[in-house]
């Protein structure tokens, strides 16, 4: 992987340059929140540490979206929402976030949609300062070797730039006079103390790595109770998780005598009460404790029998949100303190 | 019809709510007129007794769903007075967006779909949609542009929660409010050409007798839907404070529902007395409408509300575009906060059918006691005197082919809004 | 941006039309359906244990199990309750009117470990639609296999699915039914009464190490009929059931069928009971 | 590829009442513009005198039903609706929970508070407290709301055009609300309901940065107690929370709320 050098006077031009690979997103304020929405003005993109209210997941897998028409004639898929795309500014731990959803949705058979809005963005990353609640030092996602186009990191008056793949290197050739592949000693000390420096600013942190056998042991413990009764099974926990991915889907149809109308997918959570249920009324998951077990198994142990990894990302987003504060952090240090036999 | 008869017309179409009209004849005249509310009574005074201003404001709107918003701020109105909540001038502008809002999705729906039927000869304006398409079209594209500003300024079409006390929950932003602009400006021309359809129409007389009108009075010197002066057609000004004097609610023995009388006698609220107290202020497009459509017979016909609500269709579009030109040049008003928790506030402001008074006394933060006088309740006097005049000029002339239907155009043309008037009052069944 | 249409739509539900339904018992109907196009009825290659996803436009899409045999391929056989909305828009639908099928999908029932075995089928109330696929397929190819038990069991006559057929192959000597109600209401029920775990008093001596058991019932019954199969020592992994998750995709994406890391709709509907013991939550 | 042309199904008789409410519900269905016209094109209105004259009142396949139940007259009404109509659905909050005018519900405090308004006056039939349609006859459907969503009415009525059960909504305001990308006011410690609130609107007041009143009424899985618990802890009155959750909560918060009052007492 080449890595260069960009004065930081060159950042505007240079990012609004990209417009011609595709509309440009990135995390911008509106109504008072920030989202990941259209980038019309350089100054409307916010690159500090801030978190989003919800991850990038949202533009590879869209809230709400209409996956077919129907008609007498049968279901035609609609793809019109898969446009050419440039994300600026996502941190390290968005990028994980979606690789984690790439191990669902491009895993045998790829679901079209999110392979299609995948293959058509671009995904130019930038280095943070971790949050209040950032957990990334912890889940071993504070930095990124794979999933961007391109990679900066702020070091004040220049940035290191990573080029992560061929269309990356073809948005620095537009460029080319911007960027220098002379990296001196100092710059790289430059880089490593900036790491140091940013490695003691995490506020908190947990054992992610004892995480998956301590879940499987605590299947009985009484701590899921505890949770289960203060949980209010808003979902909210699930919707800012960059790595969850369940949906429902509806069929609505037009207000015609026709046969027409339209199949949607939407966002679902395993935290609502029908998530599990099955006909004949039978409910796998009825009570809270199963369905927060269900999702800290998810989270912190079973996607990594799955898929070679555990899903959290630490982006702290479920530590901002929940407003019993029921999270990754406060779950792990119940489970580690209260259920696992000192040795 | 025979001499002595009954007309019972139940339900009433194509108004808001469930109501009808009951006509007695005796002897080719006319003995007993009532019109009547189907509905029960929802006792909105007692419902916020101890409520906060908050739960107030979230409540009242549930009145009535078309002016829902008149209610609001009819309360906001009399809440700010009697907690002393100084509102900058900007949240003053969005509120008349709002308002004009409110206006054109309530005019236009009465308009068009419920009054234009009857002089067109449709039952629904959807029926008329053969014939009339261009202005179906055009009227649901007026009514929902009323809605887009309801959403955006209540925070849904109907109940919304946005208007707060002191101010907004969200104001919109630029973009938005000039969107909004230059849709006002595209459908002035169709609001324009509707007074060239209204001229068109042969007005019945039948009914025609004097009445009186009442609405409240601007505290500038142009047209508007909100103040803090009552004033009435006998040249008079009255504080709004003094409501319950100028208005004599009282309980009729026969129907247990609250009327309302002016000097004791049967007046008039709505489009129609706006016009005839105030329409010498218009400006604009909406003078040059009032001037070709008015003539005497507004003073003596109730049908005329229609032709006062087309002009003030054209009067809220150009409101719009200027009140927006107006609130793009200000600030982002701050939410104004309460000075005390308790006081006594009249709130007044025309709702499309009429003044809306509310009126609070708020103790430590709680609503003590509440006072709810809708123009419905003003105006059904009025309603049954007309019907009384009209139904004997018929009788007489032996006109009764159709009766019925010319008692409920003449009903329907006050636009009456019977969840309004049934907030308290209830049945009578004989 | 055509990269969307480069890949396959594993969404996309197909036509097909119902050639003919019967009801089996009351709100329970067997239904036979072709696709549309004739290539595609004959392309449309599945394992027995798998399931479809099956769409009316408008109403939905739900999972199904295919209770034919690809040994008899061409038409997909499902047997179907009436449960909800979908199930009671398809019990409106005629003959030959159109319904619309994706898959096939899940791991369908592992042959391998029952070739020259003994089988052991044993249904519990609707979970014999799915183990129907299986049944036919080793009648089909009966010289693969060795013994094959058939043990089913309702809970009166009236509720015995696919009676004649499998009054049937009763008859047959290649294969031993055992056949059960919980309580006979009608009076004319020829077979045994009581639960299905008292037929395997009926099954005569076997070899555990050279056995295979399919199983698949309501979840109450797996309890009870594991217990059994246990007490033959028949080894936990040679113990097949199918389960049932709510799905909404069939191809491990929506997330509804998961339980710690699997997903029924892939690595399901079929686990050996060892895989159970494993994820707690499976039965 | 060959498929049959489905047949034009019948359209279906609708009639759409109003009882004792605001209006809200029948007025939101005329508000929408995009579907009005083709909504008369799906299916026959047979009766709907807020938008039309000339009401036939015979058999119907589906009733929409508006307004509490708050006389003795509408209580007849409301049978003889029932008698001919396959389907009834309650429309808004007031036919499914009662409406505002059932905050008080069996407080026993109805009497008191008809004198207030009305004096001394004798009524000739006295009007009942109010309740929900449902208290009076079996309804089929619901759509909650007060008023109702344009969304989640329109996809009602295209499932019943064809024949089809509707979908009910079981997820609280939360998911629409995080959807739509707001801030939690629980976390601002504000006395939102979203949490125990039946989904539906779209989220429509936490958009404006304003909490939840809880207009839809309870959804079924809320999580009550703890809900109280979170608001009393930002220093919200228990009275506060229960007068709220009772403002738009009707007949059917009743059962939701009975333990945390025995809780407390
Ligand atoms: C792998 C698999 C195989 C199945 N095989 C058969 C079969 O062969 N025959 C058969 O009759 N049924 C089978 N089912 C169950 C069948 O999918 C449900 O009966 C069907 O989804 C109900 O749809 P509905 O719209 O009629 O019911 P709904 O109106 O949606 O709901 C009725 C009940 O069904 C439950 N339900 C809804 N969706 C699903 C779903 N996707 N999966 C399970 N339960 C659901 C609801 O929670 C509710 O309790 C199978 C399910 C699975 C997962
Ligand atoms: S864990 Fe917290 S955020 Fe998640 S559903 Fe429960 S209360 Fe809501
Ligand atoms: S579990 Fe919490 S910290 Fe981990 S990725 Fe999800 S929201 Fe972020
Ligand atoms: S947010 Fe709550 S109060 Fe507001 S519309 Fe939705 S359900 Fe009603």
């Amino acid at each position: 992987m080449r890595i260069l050098k960009m004065k930081s006077d060159f950042l505007k031009e240079f990012l609004m340059s990209l417009e011609k690979f595709g509309k440009l997103y990135g995390p911008k304020r509106e109504k008072g929140i920030l989202t990941y929405a259209p980038i019309e003005r350089f100054e409307e993109l916010v690159l500090n540490g801030e978190n989003t209210i919800i991850p990038l997941k949202k533009l590879f897998h869209p809230k709400k979206f209409i996956m077919f028409h129907f008609d007498d004639e049968g279901f035609k898929p609609d793809y019109s929402m898969i446009e050419k795309r440039v994300i600026l500014g996502a941190h390290p731990c968005e990028i994980h976030g979606v690789l984690r959803l790439d191990d669902v949705f491009l895993t045998d058979p790829p679901d079209p949609y999110y392979s299609g809005l995948r293959n058509s963005t671009a995904i130019i990353g930038f280095s943070c300062m971790p949050s209040e609640s950032a957990l990334c030092k912890s889940t071993g996602t504070d930095i990124v070797e794979e999933g961007f186009d391109l990679f900066f990191v702020d070091l004040d008056d220049f940035f290191l730039v990573w080029i992560g793949s061929s269309l990356g290197h073809d948005m620095i050739l537009e460029r080319e006079d911007f960027f220098d592949d002379k990296v001196t000693h100092e710059d790289i000390q430059r880089y490593i103390d900036w790491r140091e420096n940013r490695d003691t600013l995490f506020k908190h942190s947990f054992n992610f790595p004892a995480m998956p056998d301590i879940i499987e042991l605590s299947y009985d413990s009484e701590v899921w109770d505890y949770f289960a009764e203060k949980c209010l099974s808003c979902g909210q926990c699930t919707m800012v998780c960059p790595t969850c991915n369940c949906y429902d889907v509806n069929d609505v149809f037009d207000i015609t005598t026709k046969t027409s109308g339209r199949r949607e997918r939407i966002w679902d959570s395993c935290m609502f009460v029908d998530y599990s249920l099955v006909a004949g009324g039978h409910n796998f998951r009825g009570t809270r404790a199963d369905r927060l077990k269900l999702w800290y198994t998810h989270k912190l142990k079973a996607f990594a029998n799955e898929y070679g990894r555990p899903s959290c990302v630490g982006c702290g987003r479920c530590v901002d949100t929940c407003p019993v504060d029921i999270n990754v952090l406060t779950v792990s240090e119940a489970l580690t303190r209260c259920e696992v036999p000192k040795q | 019809m025979t001499k002595s008869d009954k007309i019972n017309i139940k339900p009433l179409a194509r108004v808001e709510g469930n109501g009808g009209i009951k006509v007695e004849i005796s002897d080719n005249k006319i003995t007993n007129v009532e019109v009547q509310i189907l509905e029960g009574p929802r006792l909105f005074e007692t419902l916020v007794i101890g409520k906060t201003p908050e739960e107030n404001l979230s409540l009242v709107p549930r009145i009535c769903a078309i002016c829902n918003l008149s209610h609001k701020y009819a309360s906001l109105r009399g809440l700010e007075k009697a907690l002393d909540v100084e509102i900058p001038e900007a949240t003053n502008i969005f509120r008349h967006i709002m308002h004009h809002g409110e206006m054109l999705e309530s005019h236009s729906l009465h308009l068009y779909f419920l009054a234009l039927p009857d002089f067109f000869g449709y039952d629904n304006a959807v029926a008329m949609a053969d014939e009339h398409g261009e202005v179906v079209t055009k009227a649901l594209q007026l009514k929902a542009f009323g809605n887009k500003i309801m959403r955006m300024m209540g925070g849904r079409m109907i109940h919304g929660e946005n208007p707060i006390l002191g101010g907004f929950g969200r104001i919109p932003n630029r973009k938005t409010l000039i969107e909004i602009q230059e849709e006002a400006k595209e459908l002035l021309a169709f609001a324009i050409d509707t007074i060239d359809i209204l001229a068109e129409l042969e007005i019945a007389s039948h009914m025609e007798r004097d009445t009186q009108f009442l609405c409240c009075k601007p505290p500038h010197d142009g047209y508007d839907y909100y103040g803090d002066i009552l004033i009435t057609s006998d040249g008079l000004e009255h504080l709004v404070e003094d409501y319950s004097k100028v208005i004599e609610e009282r309980v009729v023995s026969h129907s247990f529902a609250k009327r309302s009388l002016y000097k004791g006698k049967p007046f008039s609220v709505g489009a129609l007395a706006r016009m005839l107290l105030l329409g010498d202020r218009l400006k604009g497009e909406a003078k040059k409408a009032y001037e070709k459509l008015y003539n005497e017979r507004w003073h003596r016909n109730p049908l005329y509300n229609n032709f006062a609500q087309a002009i003030e269709q054209i009067f809220s579009l150009e409101s719009v575009i200027e009140t927006i030109d107006q609130g793009l040049e200000m600030e982002q008003p701050e939410v104004a906060k309460p000075k005390r928790t308790s006081g006594t506030g009249t709130g007044v402001v025309e709702a499309p059918r009429g003044t809306l008074i509310h009126h609070y006394e708020i103790k430590d933060g709680r609503t003590a006691y509440a006072d709810y006088i809708t123009p419905t309740a003003m105006f059904l006097d009025d309603i049954e005197a007309f019907i009384l005049k009209g139904g004997e000029e018929l009788l007489s002339s032996g006109k009764t082919d159709n009766i019925e239907l010319q008692f409920e155009m003449i009903a329907r043309s006050y636009d009456p809004c019977i969840s309004c008037s049934a907030h308290l009052v209830t049945v009578e069944f004989k | 941006m055509t990269a969307a249409n480069q890949v396959e739509n594993p969404f996309q539900p197909e036509p097909a039309r119902i050639v003919r339904q019967y009801d089996l018992i009351k709100d329970h109907r067997f239904f036979q359906i072709r696709f549309t196009d004739m290539e595609r009825a004959m392309s449309f290659i599945y394992k027995p244990g798998q399931f479809a996803m099956l769409s009316l436009p408008g109403v939905g899409e739900a999972p199904f199990s295919i209770s034919s045999t690809p040994s008899r391929p061409g038409i997909l056989e499902m047997g179907i309750r009436r449960t909800g909305k979908l199930t009671d828009a398809l019990f409106q639908k005629k003959d030959n009117d159109i319904v619309y099928i994706r898959g096939p999908y899940g791991n369908g029932f592992k042959i391998e470990p029952m070739v020259e075995r003994d089988i052991i089928i044993v249904a519990g109330g609707l979970g014999v639609i799915p183990l129907r696929s299986i049944l036919y397929y080793v009648l089909d190819n009966r010289d693969q296999f060795d013994e094959l038990y058939f043990l089913y069991g309702s809970k009166n006559p009236d509720e015995f699915l696919f009676r004649r057929e499998f009054f049937q192959i009763k008859d047959r000597d290649d294969i031993d039914c055992f056949y059960t109600v919980d309580q006979d209401s009608t009076g004319n029920w020829t077979e045994s009464t009581g639960f299905v775990t008292e037929l395997f008093k009926q099954i005569p001596d076997i070899d555990p190490q050279t056995t295979t058991a399919v199983v698949c019932g309501p979840p109450v019954m797996y309890k009870n009929v594991i217990k059994e199969l246990l007490k033959l020592k028949i080894p936990k992994n040679m113990i097949q059931m199918t389960l049932e998750r709510r799905m909404k995709c069939g191809v491990g994406k929506c997330g509804h069928c998961a339980l710690d890391h699997i997903y029924t709709c892939m690595d399901g509907p079929v686990f050996t009971y060892w895989d159970t013991l494993h994820f707690r939550e499976l039965i | 590829m060959e498929v049959k042309s489905e047949k034009q199904i019948v359209k279906p008789r609708i009639g759409i009442y109003g009882f004792t409410g605001c209006a809200g519900d029948q007025l939101l269905i005329i508000h929408t513009e995009d579907q009005i016209l083709n909504l008369f094109d799906a299916v026959d209105i047979k009766s709907f005198v807020m938008a039309s004259s000339n009401p036939t009142e015979g058999e119907l396949d589906v009733a929409f039903v508006e307004g509490s139940i708050s006389t003795e007259e509408e209580r007849e009404h409301i049978k003889e609706i029932r008698d001919r109509a396959q389907i009834v659905v309650a429309m808004g909050n007031c036919a499914v929970a009662g409406g505002p005018q059932a905050m008080f519900a069996r407080d026993g405090s109805f009497a008191e508070r008809i004198k207030q308004v009305y004096g001394d006056v004798k009524f000739i039939t006295d009007p009942v407290e109010a309740t929900p349609i449902d208290e009076v006859i079996t309804v089929d459907y619901y759509l909650p709301g007060c008023p109702i969503s344009q969304p989640q009415t329109m996809a009602l009525i295209g499932r019943l055009i064809h024949g089809v059960e509707p979908e009910d909504i079981t997820t609280p305001v939360c998911l629409e609300c995080k959807l739509n990308e707001n801030k939690c006011l629980l976390n601002d410690k504000k006395l939102c309901l979203g949490p125990v609130t039946m989904g539906g609107c779209g989220s429509a007041c936490p958009n404006y940065g304003l909490p939840c009143v809880g207009c839809w009424g309870p959804n079924k899985d809320g999580n009550f107690s703890e809900l109280f618990r979170l608001l009393n802890s930002f220093g919200i009155a228990h009275e506060e929370v229960m007068r709220r959750i009772r403002n738009y909560g009707g007949h059917k918060i009743l059962k939701y709320i009975e333990d945390i009052k025995d809780k407390e007492r």
